[in-house]
């Protein structure tokens, strides 16, 4: 496959004939020093050089709010939400994100397929972009270099003077059909950058580690500085729990169904009849997510649910750090494996 | 690299449309608990194993988990027993023969049906787990010849609470069937055990190799009913229970029923039991 | 003629908070005409003592629903000048804009719910539904537009969200500004055309009762004075904002848990009909056209005529907004950041009108930016000790009225005012320093 | 037809804030007059009747008459709902029973305090039953007729019990500890769809909290982003001053 040089002035060039292709989503500007995906109106107010988006892409294919169902309660008739492909072009994700969607495309397409979030995923195009680590971003711990091109179908790799275009699959190819304003590039494509966060393990490790992490009094040394609002999960890209409530309208003859995402670090998320909560504590809460990201789907789909872009913490109010809890967690299995391997060797003696 | 299955769009499934059933009767047991018998609408069979449930919904109210509580028949209908405690079974509640509802599933995985063949059954049901539990006890009645004993435990607050009344009497006169059973509270009326259910195993005469015992219940009576169980010698491969978690979605999406790595609605919500060991939030 | 006459009215209907009119007449002797307020006191002062100067508009807002606006502005504005934070002309402009929604809801709230059944005699506006469903209809709409004015900029009508110390924490597009101009324009400018219609044939229908008193508001040279000016009465001239405590004498009576206020005579009006007395060469042409039509010609002494000043107010203020829309979008819009730097820490005082009359707020602050003291006088309580005095003058001269009709005047008497009691309770003058 | 519930609306120690904004439905009032019948509302008409089917009670209970009022409206109702923060937890109103009544007093009414008798403010549930609540300081519209409609359609109504965190990041809101305010946010109970933070102000909490709040790793938070410990109280207690709850860590 081909690369290209692409100059900072063609940026908008190159963004202005994406549009005629299809509609581009980007990263803009929001509010006062965040970013959001929007869909681009006008190319010159995209932002490629960001540093990470309030919500990821994952927002386009599942959602915050869906309407599931609507209904008639005169006559018991019911019918499903039209769901519409996305058909469009993402442009400036970054690897962690990609990556993200395709958990998010494991987790919706194993066991049972399901529609909504299929039906969107259908015919879109994924424009990577490569990003500079701030202290948040820990991706390269978990396997995601920021030049990984996984997932995309073209790839801008940031350089001093613009980017490196690289043609990832035909279809990136294609798309660039009718863009002349290119010299190609011969030679090695950037591939790592500088972490400021780490996680002290390989990941083969991390597997181990949260086998015997399950006991760590680190969940409730956590709980006691965490409030339990939800937000890590619901900032997260691979979540995907949702809940589901009706509303009848004012008209009282018709409503909907509708479902939200949800977060296992509200109380209520366990919460049956008659009052019981099954993790109660908040301290079972905080395990399970972690878990969930390390452990639990990981075992099966071998490869960690965290891709590490930092989410959690960076929007943690109560500054809880995944990374820490991880590393924390490391640092204790090193302790007991050397315990237990001065006890091997004091039993040698 | 994560496993994606790369599927088309002729897979994808419509996972959350329900079909529409009928209440063709009621039957009130309880102050707080009705028997419903439904039949989909588009005349087909639900065909579920003992032990599944669906996701039953009420348009304006949204959908709950329940347990089907008959035999798998080919006649078109199944029959429910629902508890009144929130909002949405206060709803169930208000409706009568003639108004429909929706249906989605059944779902889940339910009693083995060809795993319990040739054995003897051992029913542990508490309050409300009788319900999934009947739809097996009644599915041994239909095919009694391929299973050996079949003993059933049931134990409810007082005598008030007891559901199925025509069928526990039924169950009491069928010299095919073991029946025992106990409230928590004795009153005038109440002839019978005065217990919570685990004094009704200790005097059973059980062949330990041959028993499988089916629980359901009240998530604070399993860990009594195991000990008791394990006291008598029963191995714990030969222990089948049903655990409740809050559901949404019954189809291994919502996450809300998960315990550690398994999904009740999937792997669910029976559960062998050594299984249930690994899982360790589960009890 | 009557000689005797014993009228207790508990909980009058459709006015903000809880008061109860009595009267008595003794062998011709009238020993009691008043209005009790018998409204909970929340104590407001306590709350405010220690609290940051983020706070102070946030918690004064609360003291009514009604008049949230009024005082979340006037609070802004005296902790600004107590800690010398200036704020932008387009803060200012917003903020008058503002000022205009929640007139206009407000006027509308009480000219049609309130009032407009007295005309008609009918006990609310629900029956009007049936019987005149497209004035209703007409006043909702008026009345959803100046929600959604204050909705629009300052995030929500009731307890406004975006105005802080300093400016806005977020400002409106330019798009949503087009948007209410051009609902401004189709719809409320008919709409204020056939209000002045619809009050002109109720007009009849208010009594004819004159009591000359003091009027008392803002006046200043530029505009019909609601956000800033000097302090202005009828009978002693102007006043800078410092010596409001001179105007206001605030005292406690027995039969009201809101104080009284008084200046020059035994009391003051405040209102519509105090600013309309004093600025009506101020209105625009369109509104001074609906005066005219009303027959509202000053200085009016018939304070049953409020109700037709809030009109001519809605006028004023419907146009007004469009010009001030006007100004902000040929300025173009600045998404500007509140200064919330002090300069200095000290007492502010700040004197703003709102739909019920002029309003004043001082608050003294410490190092820190927390408040050491507070004060608050509120528009009702002052007009109370003159709602007093007009039933003083007016029970003789309709004593020989059937007494179901007395009582009817006496009612809309008080509504005229559109009294806010909720204020009037909530906030009593005090100083905590301690 | 069946017919309609005839519905009241009182109000006790509050700004009248929630009354108001019931009149503020322009668009929905008619449509909601199609499906119950207002037979008494001081703040709107004259009539008054003996008894009724929904009553909706704004505002809290701090003087001996108030209280007197709650029981007898609670007698005349089959349901009964608290409107707002006043009436669903006592509000800002319950901020001076951290206070002595009588020292307060005194700040307002200095030596003729004894004239206008005070209790605590507290919320209608310490009095009577409560069938159900709308939250807010105001309570919003949306969650006011969502409310109405489920009564209406024979639905028992479910509140949200989580933080307006989760609110604010459906909206894809910027967190305003970003730009150095501190926000109530986390331990607020949500259902205003994070007014506040959509409109780039911190969230005062006027809501009350969720149930089961970490209160402690709250004031951690207000603490560890610049408040004094008084200062964080205060901040608590804005609107929270009633709320007993706790969580299990
Ligand atoms: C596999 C399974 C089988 C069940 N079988 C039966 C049965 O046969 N008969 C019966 O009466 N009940 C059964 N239940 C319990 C039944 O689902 C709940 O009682 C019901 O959902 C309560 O809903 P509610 O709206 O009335 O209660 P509320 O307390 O008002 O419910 C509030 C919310 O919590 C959720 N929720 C509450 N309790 C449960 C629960 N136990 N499980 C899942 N979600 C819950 C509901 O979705 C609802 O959104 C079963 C539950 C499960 C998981
Ligand atoms: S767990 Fe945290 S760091 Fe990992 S993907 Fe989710 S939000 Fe990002
Ligand atoms: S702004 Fe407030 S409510 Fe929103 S996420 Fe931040 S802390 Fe939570
Ligand atoms: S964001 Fe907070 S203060 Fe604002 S309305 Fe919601 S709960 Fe109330």
């Amino acid at each position: 496959m081909n690369g290209y040089y692409l100059s900072q002035e063609n940026v908008k060039d190159f963004i202005s004939h994406l549009m005629k292709k299809k509609t581009v989503y980007a990263p803009h500007a929001k509010a006062d020093h965040s970013f959001v995906f929007e869909e681009v109106v006008d190319a010159d107010n995209v932002i490629l050089d960001y540093v990470r988006t309030l919500n990821s892409i994952k927002k386009y294919f599942m959602p915050s709010r869906e309407v599931m169902l609507r209904y008639n309660l005169d006559d018991n008739s019911y019918s499903i939400e039209d769901v519409e492909p996305v058909k469009g072009i993402f442009l400036g994700v970054h690897s962690y994100d990609m990556q993200a969607v395709l958990r998010l495309d494991h987790s919706f397409s194993h066991g049972n397929p399901e529609k909504n979030y299929l039906t969107r995923r259908l015919d879109n195009i994924f424009i990577g972009t490569s990003f500079t680590p701030d202290n948040f971003h820990f991706s390269s711990s978990v396997n995601i270099q920021p030049h990984k091109t996984e997932g995309f179908d073209l790839f801008m790799h940031k350089t001093d003077r613009g980017y490196v275009l690289e043609e990832v699959t035909k279809t990136g190819s294609d798309l660039m059909k009718g863009f002349d304003q290119l010299t190609k590039f011969h030679g090695e494509y950037p591939n790592s950058e500088h972490f400021k966060s780490h996680l002290y393990a390989p990941q083969e490790k991390l597997s181990k580690v949260f086998e015997e992490s399950y006991d760590n009094p680190v969940w409730h040394e956590i709980a006691q500085k965490c409030v339990g609002c939800g937000t890590c999960n619901l900032a997260c890209p691979t979540c995907y729990c949702f809940d589901v409530e009706d509303h009848v309208d004012l008209s009282l003859q018709s409503g909907s169904r509708e479902r939200r995402l949800d977060s296992c670090m509200l109380r209520g998320f366990t919460e049956v009849a008659g009052g019981e909560v099954f993790r109660d504590r908040l301290a079972d809460r905080i395990r399970h997510r972690v878990y969930r990201k390390f452990k639990y789907i990981s075992d099966s789909a071998g490869e960690p649910w965290c891709v590490g872009c930092g989410r959690c913490t960076i929007y943690c109010t109560a500054g809880i750090s995944i990374v820490d809890i991880v590393n924390r967690l490391v640092s204790d299995y090193d302790k007991k494996q050397i315990v237990q391997d001065s006890d091997m060797i004091a039993a040698w003696d | 690299m994560i496993k994606t299955v790369n599927i088309k769009p002729e897979n994808f499934k419509e996972l959350y449309f329900p079909t529409l059933a009928e209440i063709t009767e009621v039957q009130q047991f309880t102050e707080k608990e009705k028997w419903y018998k439904l039949s989909l609408l588009d005349g087909s069979n639900l065909g579920h194993y003992p032990g599944q449930f669906v996701e039953v919904s009420i348009f304006g109210a949204g959908e709950a988990p329940i347990s089907i509580t008959s035999a798998p028949n080919s006649y078109g209908s199944f029959e429910l027993c629902i508890r009144e405690v929130g909002m949405f079974t206060e709803m169930i509640h208000k409706m009568k023969a003639g108004d429909k509802l929706g249906i989605r599933g059944p779902f889940g995985q339910g009693f083995d049906v060809n795993e319990l063949y040739g054995k003897d059954i051992l029913i542990i049901g508490g309050g409300i787990g009788i319900v999934p539990l009947r739809s097996l006890i009644n599915y041994i009645l239909d095919h009694r010849q391929d299973y050996g004993r079949l003993i059933i435990t049931y134990g409810a607050r007082n005598s008030k609470d007891l559901l199925f009344p025509e069928e526990l009497e039924l169950w009491q006169s069928n010299p095919d069937v073991e029946f025992h059973q106990t409230v928590d509270y004795g009153d005038e009326s109440w002839k019978g055990n005065v217990g919570v259910i685990t004094t009704l195993i200790p005097p059973l005469d059980l062949d330990l190799k041959n028993t499988i015992a089916c629980i359901t219940g009240p998530p604070i009576m399993y860990k009594f009913v195991l000990l008791t169980l394990q006291s008598k010698g029963l191995q714990d491969d030969n222990i089948y229970m049903s655990l409740e978690r809050r559901m949404k979605c019954g189809v291994g999406k919502c996450g809300h029923c998960q315990i550690n790595h398994s999904y009740v609605c999937q792997d669910g919500p029976v559960y062998h039991y050594p299984d249930l060991k690994l899982i360790r939030e589960a009890i | 003629m009557k000689q005797n006459l014993d009228i207790k009215v508990k909980h009058l209907t459709r006015v903000e908070g809880h008061g109860n009119i009595v009267v008595n007449m003794n062998s011709g002797k009238l020993e009691k005409a008043q209005l009790e307020i018998v409204e909970a006191p929340r104590y407001f002062e306590a709350m405010l003592k220690g609290r940051s100067f983020h706070e102070a508009a946030i918690i004064t807002s609360r003291i009514c629903g009604i008049c949230s606006l009024g005082h979340q502005i006037t609070s802004l504005k005296a902790t600004e000048n107590a800690l010398g934070l200036e704020v932008s002309n387009q803060t200012i402009l917003l903020r008058k804009l503002l000022i205009h929604g929640a007139l206009i809801q407000s006027n509308i709230l009480h000219a049609y719910f309130l009032a407009a059944p007295d005309f008609l005699n009918a006990g609310s506006v629900f029956p009007l539904i049936n019987t005149h469903p497209d004035v209703v209809v007409r006043a909702l709409r008026m009345k959803r537009l100046a929600n959604d004015i204050g909705d629009i900029i300052s995030g929500r009508a009731v307890h406004p969200i975006t105005p802080v110390p300093g400016g806005f924490t977020k400002i409106p597009s330019e798009a949503d500004l087009i948007e209410i101009k051009r609902r401004l324009i189709e719809e409320a400018l008919p709409d204020v055309n056939a209000t002045v219609e619809t009050m002109q044939a109720l007009a009849g229908a208010i009594p004819n009762f004159t009591r000359e008193t003091e009027y008392i508001s803002l006046k200043n040279d530029n505009d019909y004075a609601m956000y800033d000016g000097k302090i202005s009465s009828t009978d002693t001239g102007l006043y800078p904002d410092s010596e409001y405590l001179k105007i206001t004498n605030e005292f406690i009576v027995p039969h009201s848990s809101s104080k009284h206020a008084k200046n020059n005579r035994s009391s003051y009006m405040v209102g519509a009909l105090a600013r309309f007395n004093n600025n009506h060469d101020k209105l625009l042409p369109e509104a001074a056209l609906a005066a005219a039509a009303l027959g509202l010609v000053a200085p009016n002494y018939n304070p049953y005529m409020n109700t037709i000043a809030q009109v001519v107010e809605v006028a004023h203020a419907v146009y007004d907004s469009i010009n001030i829309i006007d100004t902000l979008l040929n300025d173009g819009l600045k998404n500007e950041k509140p200064n919330q730097s002090p300069t200095k820490y000290g007492t502010g005082i700040s004197v703003t009108e709102v739909p019920r009359g002029i309003l004043f707020h001082e608050y003294s602050y410490d190092r820190q930016g927390r408040i050491t003291a507070a004060n608050c006088i509120i528009p009702t309580g002052q007009n109370l000790a003159n709602i007093d005095d007009d039933m003083k003058k007016l029970v003789p001269e309709i004593i020989d009225e059937a007494t179901e009709e007395i009582i009817h005047k006496l009612e809309m008497l008080v509504r005229a005012y559109d009294p806010c009691i909720s204020c009037s309770v909530h906030i009593v003058d005090v100083e905590f320093v301690e | 037809m069946k017919s309609k519930p005839r519905v009241a609306v009182f109000d006790f120690t509050g700004c009248e804030g929630c009354e108001l904004n019931k009149l503020n439905f322009e668009n929905h009032l008619l449509d909601i007059l199609d499906h119950i019948d207002i037979v008494e509302w001081r703040e709107a008409m004259d009539d008054q009747v003996a008894e009724y089917d929904i009553a909706f009670v704004e505002g809290s209970i701090s003087t001996p008459d108030c209280v007197e009022r709650i029981f007898d409206i609670r007698n005349r109702t089959k349901v009964l709902i608290a409107l707002g923060a006043c009436a669903v937890n006592g509000g800002m109103n319950a901020m001076k029973n951290k206070q002595s009544l009588d020292t307060v007093r005194e700040i307002v009414y200095g030596e003729d305090k004894d004239l206008f008798p005070t209790l605590p403010a507290l919320p209608l549930s310490s009095y009577v039953t409560v069938d159900y609540e709308v939250h807010g300081c105001p309570m919003t519209q949306k969650e006011f007729l969502q409310l109405l409609t489920s009564i209406l359609a024979g639905k028992k109504p479910v509140k949200p019990d989580y933080a307006v965190c989760v609110e604010c990041k459906l909206d894809e809101n910027e967190c305003v500890y970003g730009k150095g305010m501190i926000c109530m946010g986390p331990i607020t109970r949500a259902g205003c769809d994070a007014l506040c933070p959509s409109f780039g102000q911190y969230c005062i909490g006027c809501r009350g909290l969720v149930p089961h709040p970490n209160k402690e790793a709250m004031i951690n938070i207000l603490i560890e982003n610049g408040l004094s410990i008084d200062d964080a109280e205060k901040r608590m207690d804005l609107y929270n001053s009633n709320e007993k709850d706790v969580v299990l860590i």
